[in-house]
């Protein structure tokens, strides 16, 4: 009877097994081996992956949002050509991990460019795959140094993290006399706009205090605050969500300083208003929903119909991804739409960089040189 | 002559069944890839299942067979990452067999996990159960803070590491292979009935002479160790390795692994580590943004369930019906020790108090019988 | 220094309250609730739900208290009363299930955001140079308040006495009459209307609600619990007041913030390494 | 060479104040079967606790053999000769009879197998299993226990749990084998048989035996030489017969 158990066991687990390879195997049993997979294309396949669950999911919706926009836009005027654009966005729960498993499954089913992940470290670990096959991508969100360095074919649209950091640094010391700055050690992205913070104020000269938390175990900021409470200014490298908390947390604790967010700040004013929070709160972006520009409004106009909200900087973000995507293409004149990911890439690649190519987007006008790195303008943007 | 006799006994179909289920998953995906119909996905997916398959086993020994808690496996796995892709980071610059480097930095991950295992099983010899459970909790956390802020290993930004390409799974199975080897012939040896004993009774194995400190020890080393290599093959599939993956959450989930399959059961933590690898990678996109909580209710789920239907005093007269060995073997039940349970002489639950100190006197006693591997029988018993 | 040991006797509050939820229930049903944390996350949310549709905050409070008392007692009934008589490793197994489970309704019904919740605002006071929020003295004072009367309850109470009978020898007391299962379900109902009550004041202070919040303040609370003597009240507050304060002060050097965390389990893990039965624990022998 | 397996001098161990057990002097002969009665509660199963290690005992040493174990902890004790039996049965309930026995000849020294031997099944695995196998069912046999051998523990009867925990206690190669109320449970026919094995086992594997017992007749039956306690102290002790005749004795048992 032992023996009849595990024969079942057996028999189970290796179902399971065969199921595992039957799965897989039955989306490109036409297809044969790697590379092949474009063939079948109908469409120019542009694939991405991003949270869409966990705690970082809005910015990965929010990213999705904008770029499913774009496309559709894109698609009712007529697509490239004639042959129109397909999206898709993976979850990846912002890990490293699900990253590269959407990775490989997009790339079966026929991905020829890409708008990497929105998020850094899932990012970093789609452009490992995306170097090995020379596939294209564009991140909208990925702001750490590393997602683009030494990589020729991985773009970026918003802005690096020490652009940010070098850019608030020379604000602040113009502004303000007695600065201060909390970031969080568990997250890539505030150290990474703290790093450059730290370098430009070091050669500025200047001084400031500073204080760290840590999102995953502490959500009560009163401590931090204290160390900072005689700042006339705080710097907040961070996402809105504890950014809200410490903005709270300052206006309980009396602290009167102004506090400037980075490009992460957008959606703080779901969660803070002048009832809850008396300091100022202001914040560095290169996208303003409130602007009069054409571009921007029409993307705005657009977003909240489809939507029914504003969009934040994020789906700014994917929509001029897409779209730095379509005009690159557009220039070269792709037309191919079985083109295999590595001669697109090469082709999007010398596009991109070219001198006079230049894209006016929701997020400002971009360039974008051979490093990957995005040139364009910021702004510092009010809340409160 | 004894030795022949037995090997010839070890590969009897029952004591090899989980060499034949890892050895399937291995044959059927080299042939399929010399078919060239092995999609990338694939591959990863059952590089995934060669750890997943490690960490369960792994961890069965500790809770299933030494009868303790451990909430920190994930971090022996962290410590195998970091420790063993960093030095696969500096090993590649001087060795050019990516397949060398592969095996060095296993044995450097984890050895050094092990290491970590003696530290954490040197609490487990003054703690006890729920104790226990939250101190290795604790030092999962304690890790994983101490990784993320070291330059060295990337701080917040996770330690970069290289990949070693789509045949990792390749090298993940015959690990798992390995490790299968040595794991279940510690079980089944007199080592194994050790560990048993302890878990069954700590106070009659104390006083059977069985050395208690050495047995915990070993398995917390022991189990460490294999985590350590789980970690290493994790990143070297995985780029990069960041500490929020080898979160608490990821030590329920290698749990639930091991509740699912049955504790003190390798071939079911092997079927249900295969299972549960799967279906995450099928519920990736399945489950549309917030719905993607279903998968972590139904972990709860089968968490509450199985082990109220597996441990529940009260449930006991319906376990036995609904046996899946008893509905089999009715004709045999005779032989059957279930059975014995209508023996006229059998001295009726005597009422012990509860034990007064969780930490001095419980006894970790389960009140479903095991079904642990049974040894293999020495020739003529 | 001064306003950092206020900030860390706030938190350490709100830790000694969640502990106090453990302690009991450890003591009375010798079990580790490990949902216990994620009780004050349905009262965060029951705060929500109530603020949402304009209900006054006292009002939200009161519902806070109800529904995390009810879900305390069908927690118990549906996924831990089977399990009495069952090992320690089987209850402790259920209760982390549980604890999943009431994550991830949470986030079924409210979504995985963090979303803000503003119960009431406060001004500050100055004591002796330091800015002091009002809402740290009230969690500080009702913290005490609900400690001593908890404390008055169980010396004095009927009920209460049974709790430490069940507490002391379970077999014994049902012989003497206390219906155990009942005294269990009570201690639950008290233990998780504490929870809430540790929920309001953590909202107090952060004020925002997402389905992990209770998960981390839970396991530091158990830690507290255990720092202090598992099954003491005394224990339990001194415990959670003792890592409050540690928390804090490691966050206020910047060398060690990164590593608060850290801190606090090492301490925990350092304790029960020298004193297995904690702080104010009192020392039981092995029976054999 | 001392002249008494077990000698204890003056033993005794105080629970936050209270004394348990105090200045207990017991001399032991090789090959004896000694008795050890008291009414509930006299502190017998303390004194066996002192024995093996589970507790320290505050004042007093004891020697077997000569060989001073105060203060060593269980294994060790153990391993120099002292086995024990529960008065609550402690088996190993979820293991089979004869693993049960096995683990009892874990610390053999004919059976030592390291760890890494095991993993790697060389040779000397499984010829140490074999061995230790063989061995066990030797031991199961003189128990009748044989045919039970692959059942769990937990589904034997009372009579031959009490028998196996004896069994696995006799695995450990014990010089002093100590019985706490072996045949409490027990049919008198169960008893008798027990008697039987009893003086079997110290016949035939030089053992000495120091049993707690309440039935009587099982101890006149049975016992050279016998201890009373009552309130922890000594009350009577040596020959069977005069020491249960003893007034003190039959006033502590009746009561007064």
């Amino acid at each position: 009877m032992k023996t009849f158990k595990k024969v079942v066991a057996a028999a189970m687990s290796l179902a399971l097994i065969g199921s595992c390879f039957a799965g897989c195997g039955a989306k490109n049993a036409k297809s044969g081996a790697a590379g092949e997979y474009t063939a079948n294309n109908t469409e120019y396949f542009i694939g991405s992956t991003g949270p869409l669950t966990g705690d970082a999911a809005s910015y990965g919706i929010s990213v999705n949002n904008g770029a499913m926009l774009a496309v559709e836009e894109i698609n009712a005027a007529g697509g490239l050509n004639g042959v129109k654009f397909k999206f898709e966005m993976k979850d990846d729960k912002a890990t490293a991990q699900d990253a590269t498993t959407g990775y490989n499954s997009l790339y079966e089913a026929g991905m020829q460019i890409s708008l990497g992940s929105v998020t850094t470290d899932s990012c970093d670990s789609f452009a490992t795959s995306a170097v090995e096959d020379n596939l294209f991508y564009i991140t909208p969100s990925a702001s750490a140094a590393k997602v683009i360095d030494g990589r020729d074919n991985g773009f970026r649209v918003c802005f690096g993290d020490p652009d940010q950091g070098t850019l608030a640094a020379d604000y602040i010391v113009e502004t303000y006399k007695n600065a201060g700055v909390i970031y969080n050690t568990s997250d890539s992205y505030s150290m990474g706009v703290y790093e450059a913070f730290k370098a430009e104020m070091g050669v500025k000269g200047a001084t400031f205090t500073e204080a760290t938390f840590d999102a995953e175990n502490n959500k009560d900021f009163s401590t931090q605050i204290a160390t900072l409470k005689d700042c006339d200014v705080i710097f907040l490298p961070m996402y809105y969500t504890e950014g809200s908390l410490i903005c709270k947390a300052a206006t309980a604790k009396g602290c009167k300083a102004d506090l400037i967010g980075t490009d992460g700040f957008d959606g703080i004013a779901d969660l803070i208003d002048s009832k809850t929070v008396s300091n100022k709160v202001k914040y560095i972006t290169p996208f303003d929903a409130e602007s009069k520009n054409e571009t921007v409004s029409k993307f705005v106009e657009s977003y909240k119909a489809k939507y029914g909200k504003t969009p934040d900087q994020f789906a700014a973000d994917g929509y001029d991804a897409i779209y730095a995507i379509y005009n690159a293409m557009k220039a070269a004149g792709v037309n191919d739409v079985t083109i295999a990911p590595s001669d697109l890439c090469e082709t999007v690649k010398a596009s991109i960089t070219a001198s006079d190519f230049s894209l006016t987007g929701a997020t400002g006008t971009m360039t974008w040189d051979a490093t990957g790195a995005c040139h364009k303008e910021l702004q510092f943007k009010d809340v409160l | 002559m004894n030795y022949f006799k037995n090997i010839k006994n070890a590969f009897k179909f029952k004591n090899c069944i989980n060499y034949i289920i890892v050895g399937a998953m291995l044959i059927i995906s080299l042939v399929m890839s010399s078919m060239g119909e092995l999609p990338r996905s694939s591959a990863d997916l059952l590089a995934q299942m060669g750890y997943s398959i490690l960490l369960a086993v792994s961890l069965n020994l500790v809770v299933g067979f030494l009868g303790e808690l451990s909430l920190g496996h994930a971090g022996f796995m962290c410590v195998g990452a970091y420790i063993g892709c960093y030095f696969a980071n500096s090993l590649y610059e001087v060795i050019d067999s990516k397949l060398l480097v592969l095996i060095i930095s296993m044995l450097i991950g984890g050895s050094v996990a092990a290491v970590f295992g003696l530290i954490i099983g040197l609490p487990a010899l003054r703690l006890k159960g729920d104790y226990l459970a939250i101190v290795t909790l604790a030092f999962g956390e304690i890790v994983r803070t101490i990784f993320k802020n070291q330059p060295a290993f990337g701080a917040a930004l996770g330690l970069s590491t290289k990949r070693f390409g789509s045949d990792l799974y390749i090298v993940a199975l015959i690990v798992v292979l390995i490790s299968l080897f040595l794991i279940q012939n510690i079980i089944r040896s007199k080592h194994g009935r050790a560990i048993t004993a302890i878990r069954d009774n700590e106070i009659a194995a104390k006083a059977m002479g069985i050395n208690i400190t050495y047995y915990k020890l070993f398995v917390f080393v022991f189990a460490a160790f294999f985590a350590g290599v789980a970690g290493v093959i994790f990143g070297s599939k995985v780029t990069p390795v960041t500490y929020s993956f080898f979160s608490f959450n990821y030590s329920i989930e290698i749990l639930v692994m091991v509740v699912l399959g049955g504790m003190g059961n390798i071939t079911g933590s092997i079927i249900s580590a295969v299972f549960i690898t799967y279906l995450n990678f099928q519920l990736q996109d399945k489950l549309p943004g917030e719905l993607a909580a279903l998968k972590y209710l139904v972990y709860a789920i089968i968490l509450i369930l199985v082990v109220i239907y597996n441990n529940a005093p009260k449930l006991a007269a319906l376990r036995e019906k609904l046996s899946i060995s008893n509905a089999i073997s009715s004709k045999k039940k005779s032989k059957n020790p279930a059975a014995q349970h209508d023996d006229k002489n059998r001295w009726d639950v005597v009422p012990t108090k509860i034990p007064m100190d969780e930490i001095v006197s419980t006894d970790l006693k389960q009140e479903k019988a095991y079904t642990p591997d049974k040894p293999e029988k020495g020739g003529t018993e | 220094m001064l306003s950092t040991l206020f900030d860390g006797l706030s938190l350490g509050a709100i830790y000694a309250l969640i502990a106090l939820g453990y302690t009991m229930v450890y003591g009375i049903a010798k079990m580790l609730n490990f949902a216990h944390g994620d009780i004050i996350m349905v009262g965060a949310y029951t705060i929500l739900t109530t603020l949402t549709m304009n209900g006054h905050p006292i009002i939200g409070v009161v519902a806070a208290v109800l529904v995390c008392t009810v879900a305390g007692i069908v927690i118990e009934k549906v996924a831990y009363k089977p399990l009495r008589g069952a090992s320690p490793l089987a209850v402790l197994i259920t209760a982390i299930g549980v604890s999943y489970f009431l994550q991830s309704v949470a986030q079924l019904i409210f979504g995985s955001k963090s979303q803000a919740v503003q119960l009431a605002s406060f001004g500050t006071v100055k004591i002796a140079n330091a800015e002091i929020n009002i809402g740290t003295l009230i969690t500080l004072v009702v913290g005490a308040v609900i400690m001593i009367a908890l404390t008055l309850f169980v010396k004095y109470t009927r009920t209460g006495r049974a709790m430490q009978a069940v507490s002391e020898d379970r077999g014994a007391a049902q012989l003497m009459g206390v219906n155990v299962n009942k005294i269990i379900m009570i201690t639950f109902a008290i233990g998780s209307a504490l929870a809430a009550a540790a929920g309001v004041f953590y909202l107090l202070q952060i004020p925002a609600v997402s389905p992990t919040l209770g998960s981390m303040p839970g396991i530091k609370a158990f830690a507290a619990a255990v720092i202090g003597g598992i099954g003491s009240i005394p224990g339990a507050m001194l415990g959670g007041v003792v890592l409050g304060v540690v928390e804090k002060f490691a966050l206020s050097v910047p060398a060690l913030a990164p590593y608060a965390t850290a801190i606090e389990f090492a301490l925990l893990i350092l304790i029960l390494l020298v004193r297995p039965i904690g702080i104010l624990g009192k020392k039981r022998r092995e029976k054999v | 060479m001392s002249d008494y397996v077990l000698e204890t001098k003056n033993l005794g161990i105080s629970f936050g104040g209270l004394k348990a057990v105090q200045d207990v002097n017991l001399k032991i002969k090789k090959g004896q079967i000694y008795g050890l009665i008291g009414p509930n509660g006299a502190g017998k199963t303390t004194v066996f606790n002192l024995l093996t290690g589970v507790y320290k005992p505050t004042t007093g040493t004891f020697f077997l053999n000569g060989e001073e174990l105060t203060g060593k902890g269980q294994e060790k004790i153990n391993h120099k000769g002292i086995a024990r039996t529960f008065q609550n049965i402690r088996l190993f309930n979820n293991m089979s009879v004869i693993r049960n026995v096995l683990v009892g000849l874990h610390n053999q020294p004919e059976f030592k197998c390291n760890p890494f031997v095991s993993m790697l099944k060389l040779p000397k695995h499984y010829d140490t299993e074999v061995r230790m196998r063989n061995k066990a069912k030797e031991i199961l046999k003189i128990f009748d226990l044989y045919e039970e051998r692959n059942n769990l523990a937990c589904n034997l009867p009372y009579g031959k749990q009490r028998k196996l925990e004896i069994a696995r206690a006799l695995a450990t190669n014990p010089k002093l084998l100590l019985l706490d109320e072996p045949a409490a449970g027990m049919n008198p026919n169960e008893t008798a048989e027990l008697m039987d094995t009893v003086r079997y086992i110290r016949d035939n594997f030089d053992v000495t035996v120091l049993l707690i017992e309440h039935d009587i007749k099982f101890v006149s039956g049975l016992c050279d030489e016998i201890t009373v306690l009552n309130f922890g102290t000594v009350l009577c002790q040596g020959d069977v017969e005069k020491a249960l005749n003893d007034p003190e004795v039959v006033k502590a048992y009746i009561g007064g």
